[in-house]
């Protein structure tokens, strides 16, 4: 029965060689050679020393194309033009899926036609060199994002290849990301990624982890991101990793985004180990946006508005052409700027808004709930807590895809678009927080003179990329 | 509950390895209010279980759809395989068809040549792809609603 | 002696007879059958109705093209591609300095060869018909903005041409916008458009009157532009105006710009008579613009949010292109979009922000200082009191190019990014209030490590399109 | 106060009926304390009274703004005016020089060819302009400089 323990230095080593050989590319792979590179590399470059010794929110967009020196060429842009403080390198859907094979066909096909056969970077293909080659060229932080069940490949390679962040956990890249694969199998997965993460930790080099705190990005409840980004910091820091970054996709409203970023924060300390260093990440609206560049811009802005509130170690961007697909540079560097300008406008005023701390208290409320009944679920052992409670409901994501997740919770806002609880199916909580939940989504049913239904949950769906934030009638 | 008539069950479900899956419970919804009976497939649904879920319930009209950017190599052969399983269903594809800032035209033109009968941007309203639905089958607003009142 | 007191009509008539002979179109306006024209227009083009009879801000952008047809075209573009709810028609510079024979031939420049040669609509040139040709073309109120010390035959022809409102008034088109038309000059003339505007009212075609809030649009503290607002909308009630709207341009600190709105309200309602109903106007930053769409929208975005939290009757928006020059008309109508967004997203939300009640009573404080001494002035009558307060300096607006200002006073950003004055010169202000100013500025200062000087004035001046909002070393 | 050498001496102005003068402001401070002598007219002025001033101040240099949009036409025959009344001063002109959103290269060489021997775009830092002046009269940092210290 998999539980909260450290993986064996035996065991990592026979893992490792194993998922090794998955792909060619594996073989390349040398630990201490790669700690030399890494122990190379300038201090700025080191991900989890320019985070936590930043003074102001740190700005990374999203970006991952095949082919690498279109790759280098992107990221320099987003650099340069951009302002980036930190960049990315997203990789590619069939590389989460472990489809090296189409990878490669994809980036073949990239190579030959100039064309972007693949949604991102295939890193496992591009192998250590590969890797490196990018780590060279630009001068800043890289992080490997991705969307990957299994990713100890992906890790093994990246992380020989110089990255030192690398985003995700079993929950994570489990519930929002795939339908079949199974809790069990996600987190004993992850288990090696964080064990090989702290394995270079160990040697001096700090991999940032990640947790991919927006979830499903769609009307996700606060206290249900930070839960389960506690939970995956906790698995980190069991296998010894001790730069967690916790993230929360912004929800629309100024006021719970703010509490949600502090409640993060604090509670984020308070769980994990003291030798953990946690910082926090803010994503840009991760729903639906609008099919207007125009109107995206003020989306992203709000978004710029609550980081200078909050002020978070570092914000994920989004681009004006998030409705349409994957970005030009030009765009996303525009995104970088949008946000930049608002954030530095507002950032040294005094903004105080009544009602943080008051929502920060019921976040924080709900969010000893959640933690509470995995504990119980698993007889105090996280892991099997985390298993069962999501096998009875206890703990829940809206609009999950996956078979792990019952998904049968339903969000909806209030009437000053706070997102609530609306079905709470099995979801373990206070009957008296349900019940504030319940008195301000009947007042919202009032104002609108409509019953509560699922029809309010598709309008809230649909609202930002229709130009509001609730969905009223 | 009325029998179902072929013409009104609709195959619906995410394909290849995408898992976005919030356009689809919004159709899911909008086309059962709407009086179909909805077979939802959910995400990451491979060509063969379209297939299979088509044959199975007899339906009218297969929906696919696809936000992640690699829709045009996970349709590649769709055709081939309904044809092989029998299935004569209207064939839909919608969502966020190619990867990146594409041409519009181009992308319906390259669906429409993978075999696709209609091809729904993301911009598209559920209305839209219900009206042309009952265009497609013959059936009237009544038709449905019919269903939707007795069922 | 010029005093605060209603034209007679003898007087008007007589003037009015006076200025239509400046221009061959003067000839064209008929008094009796204008207002049977305006009687005949539509509920949804009754400029004051619309606008005060709205339950949230109205969004109006500036937009001035030479040929009409381009006009119509352009209008009808912001009305649908940018969902305006209020149209501009921003006249040309030739006719602001009634230099209608200058305009002329720009105008047939433009019609010859297709280029904009002017810079705005020389509705003067256009005439009675031409007006009235783009009043029933489009199928939203419209007002007339400008910049003209001697708008009379621009007022007698375009009200006569239908338009419902009409921007401007003696200080603030005077001072800001001409360096030697005299302020007893500019009064005069105001007084005849108001009471033009109030001939029309009596007939119940209420014209509303819009003085220009944001004045030089760069750093202006808040109760210097509100005073000056409150006194161009006395001088209009005098004449017979009832619909007034007061204005005021952005500093871009969310407190002190939300207090303002909140006072330029409260003190509006106190100063001017029961009769005339006030309504509010935001102008989004006026000021020099990044060279940056991407960062311009940032800006925008944060005018968006301010207008959220403040509620004015009306924004007028900037397009992401105002650094450049005039906006292209897509660019102008995606900043009507962005700034429909933010507000649409963040006005339902409960955003009460500490500390605007407190800038508020500061604001509110600075204004009746600068209101008594216009009374003491003026032994009781504004215009001599405005006229001699501006003679001696009492009353003044840092960088006016006028010469009836002083021009001497100097703003700069506190450490919260607050509008404060840095150098008095002779404004008439409580001691107290000037240390409160003071101290805050000395707080600056002591950050930043400098002294307070004119450099610390330039950098805020370029602040913003630097993309900060405080000009630090 | 030491003598001016003509050089030396600035005279700046908006021309025509512009009265932006957040720049000139902004900029009458930097030549300054570069330590070039200013003459600043301010906003709304004419041909002519430019063309006075560099006479009477015997200027190095008319530096002349614009940002209303009507420069070119503001600017018709002004070289002419300067000639006539034998200013050999070097002429630049900067700030927002077209209406609209135009081509930067097809504005410079409209304001060259109306004779002008600078032409900056409104993102020109003073310091730009600055050392293109010192360049043009021929001038080092040192000149400008002693001059400062010593006025
Ligand atoms: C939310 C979201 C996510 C969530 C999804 C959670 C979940 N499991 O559902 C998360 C964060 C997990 C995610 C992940 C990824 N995403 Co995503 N995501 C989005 C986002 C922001 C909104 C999608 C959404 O829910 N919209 C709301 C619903 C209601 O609308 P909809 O999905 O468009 O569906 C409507 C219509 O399209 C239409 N429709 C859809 N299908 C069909 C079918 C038929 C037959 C018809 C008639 C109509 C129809 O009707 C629906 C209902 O109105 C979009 C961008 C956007 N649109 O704003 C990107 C977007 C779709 N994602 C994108 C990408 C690339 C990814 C990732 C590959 C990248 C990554 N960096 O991790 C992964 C893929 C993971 C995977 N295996 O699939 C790209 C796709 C690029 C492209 N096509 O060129 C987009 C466009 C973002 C972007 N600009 O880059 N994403
Ligand atoms: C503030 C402002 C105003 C204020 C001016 C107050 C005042 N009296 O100064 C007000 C509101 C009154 C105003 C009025 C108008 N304005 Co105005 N205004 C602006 C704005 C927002 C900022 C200008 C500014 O102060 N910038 C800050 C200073 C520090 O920068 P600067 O002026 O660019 O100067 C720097 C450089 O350009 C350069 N420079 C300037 N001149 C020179 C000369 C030389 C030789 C050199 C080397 C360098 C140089 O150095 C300077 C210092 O760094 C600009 C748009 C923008 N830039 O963001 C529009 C803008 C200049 N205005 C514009 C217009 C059209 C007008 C009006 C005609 C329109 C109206 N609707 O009323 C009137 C004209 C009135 C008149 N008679 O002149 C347009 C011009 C369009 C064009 N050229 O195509 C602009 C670009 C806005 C736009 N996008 O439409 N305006």
């Amino acid at each position: 029965m998999i539980r909260d323990e450290r993986i064996p230095s035996d065991e990592l080593r026979r893992i490792d060689e194993e998922i090794r050989a998955d792909w060619p590319t594996g073989a390349d792979v040398d630990f201490e050679e790669a700690i030399a590179y890494h122990e190379s590399l300038p201090d700025n470059k080191r991900f989890a020393d320019v985070l936590e010794s930043a003074d102001k929110p740190l700005l990374q967009p999203r970006a991952g194309v095949p082919r690498l020196d279109d790759q280098i060429e992107l990221l320099e842009y987003l650099h340069g033009e951009g302002n980036a403080d930190l960049l990315p390198t997203t990789i590619d859907s069939y590389t989460r899926d472990n489809e090296y094979g189409k990878a490669q066909q994809g980036l073949e096909k990239a190579r030959e036609t100039g064309d972007d056969t693949l949604n991102g970077f295939p890193a496992v293909n591009h192998g250590v060199e590969g890797c490196r080659t990018l780590i060279d060229a630009i001068d800043a932080p890289i992080e490997v994002r991705h969307g990957t069940p299994d990713a100890r490949l992906l890790a093994a390679i990246t992380f020989a290849g110089g990255f030192q962040s690398f985003e995700g956990g079993p929950i994570s890249y489990n519930i929002p990301y795939t339908k079949r694969h199974g809790l069990e199998e996600t987190i004993e997965r992850w288990q090696f990624v964080d064990r090989l993460a702290g394995a270079y930790t160990e040697r001096g080099v700090r991999i940032n982890r990640e947790p991919f705190g927006p979830l499903t990005g769609t009307l996700v409840p606060p206290s249900i991101a930070i839960a389960i980004g506690i939970v995956e910091g906790q698995l980190a820091a069991t296998q010894g990793v001790r730069s967690v970054t916790l993230g929360y996709g912004q929800v629309g409203n100024v006021v719970q985004d703010v509490a949600a970023l502090n409640a993060l924060k604090d509670l984020a300390n308070e769980y994990l180990p003291d030798e953990v260093v946690v910082t926090t990440v803010f994503h840009e609206w991760m729903g639906g946006f609008p099919p207007d560049e125009a109107r995206a811009n003020g989306v992203i802005s709000l978004g710029g508005m609550t980081a200078a509130i909050a002020q978070p170690d570092k914000v994920i961007t989004k681009s004006p052409q998030e409705f349409q697909g994957v970005p030009t540079m030009q765009a996303n560097a525009a995104g970088l700027r949008t946000t930049r300008q608002v954030i530095d406008m507002a950032i040294e005023q005094d903004i105080d808004i009544d009602g943080i701390a008051e929502e920060q208290d019921l976040i924080e409320r709900e969010t000893r709930c959640l933690m509470d009944t995995i504990f119980t679920h698993g007889d105090g052992d996280v892991v099997q807590g985390t298993i069962k409670a999501f096998d009875s409901g206890a703990l829940d994501v809206p609009f999950a895809p996956s078979d792990s997740a019952k998904g049968a919770i339903l969000p909806a806002r209030d009437d000053d678009g706070r997102v609530r609880i609306f079905e709470w199916a099995d979801l373990e909580m206070d009957d008296e927080i349900k019940e504030i939940h319940k008195a301000r989504l009947s007042q919202r049913a009032n104002t609108e003179g409509r019953e509560q239904s699922f029809r309010m949950v598709a309008d809230d769906v649909d609202a930002i990329s229709d130009g509001k934030l609730i969905g009223r009638p | 509950m009325v029998p179902n008539t072929m013409s009104q069950t609709v195959v619906l479900g995410v394909i290849g390895s995408d898992a976005h899956v919030v356009g689809i419970t919004i159709l899911e919804q909008a086309f059962s209010a709407a009086g179909f009976d909805v077979v939802n497939l959910g995400v990451q649904t491979s060509q063969e279980e379209f297939a299979e879920a088509a044959v199975a319930h007899d339906a009218g009209a297969v929906l696919v759809s696809s936000l992640y950017g690699h829709a045009e190599q996970d349709c590649q052969g769709f055709h081939e395989v309904l044809e092989e399983a029998g299935v004569e269903a209207e064939t839909y594809i919608g969502g966020n068809l190619a990867v990146g800032q594409d041409d519009w035209e181009e992308t319906r033109a390259t669906f429409e040549a993978l075999g696709f009968d209609r091809v729904f941007d993301s911009e598209t309203d559920p209305e839209e792809a219900i009206a042309a639905l009952r265009d497609d089958l013959g059936l009237t607003t009544t038709d449905t609603e019919r269903a939707t009142i007795s069922s």
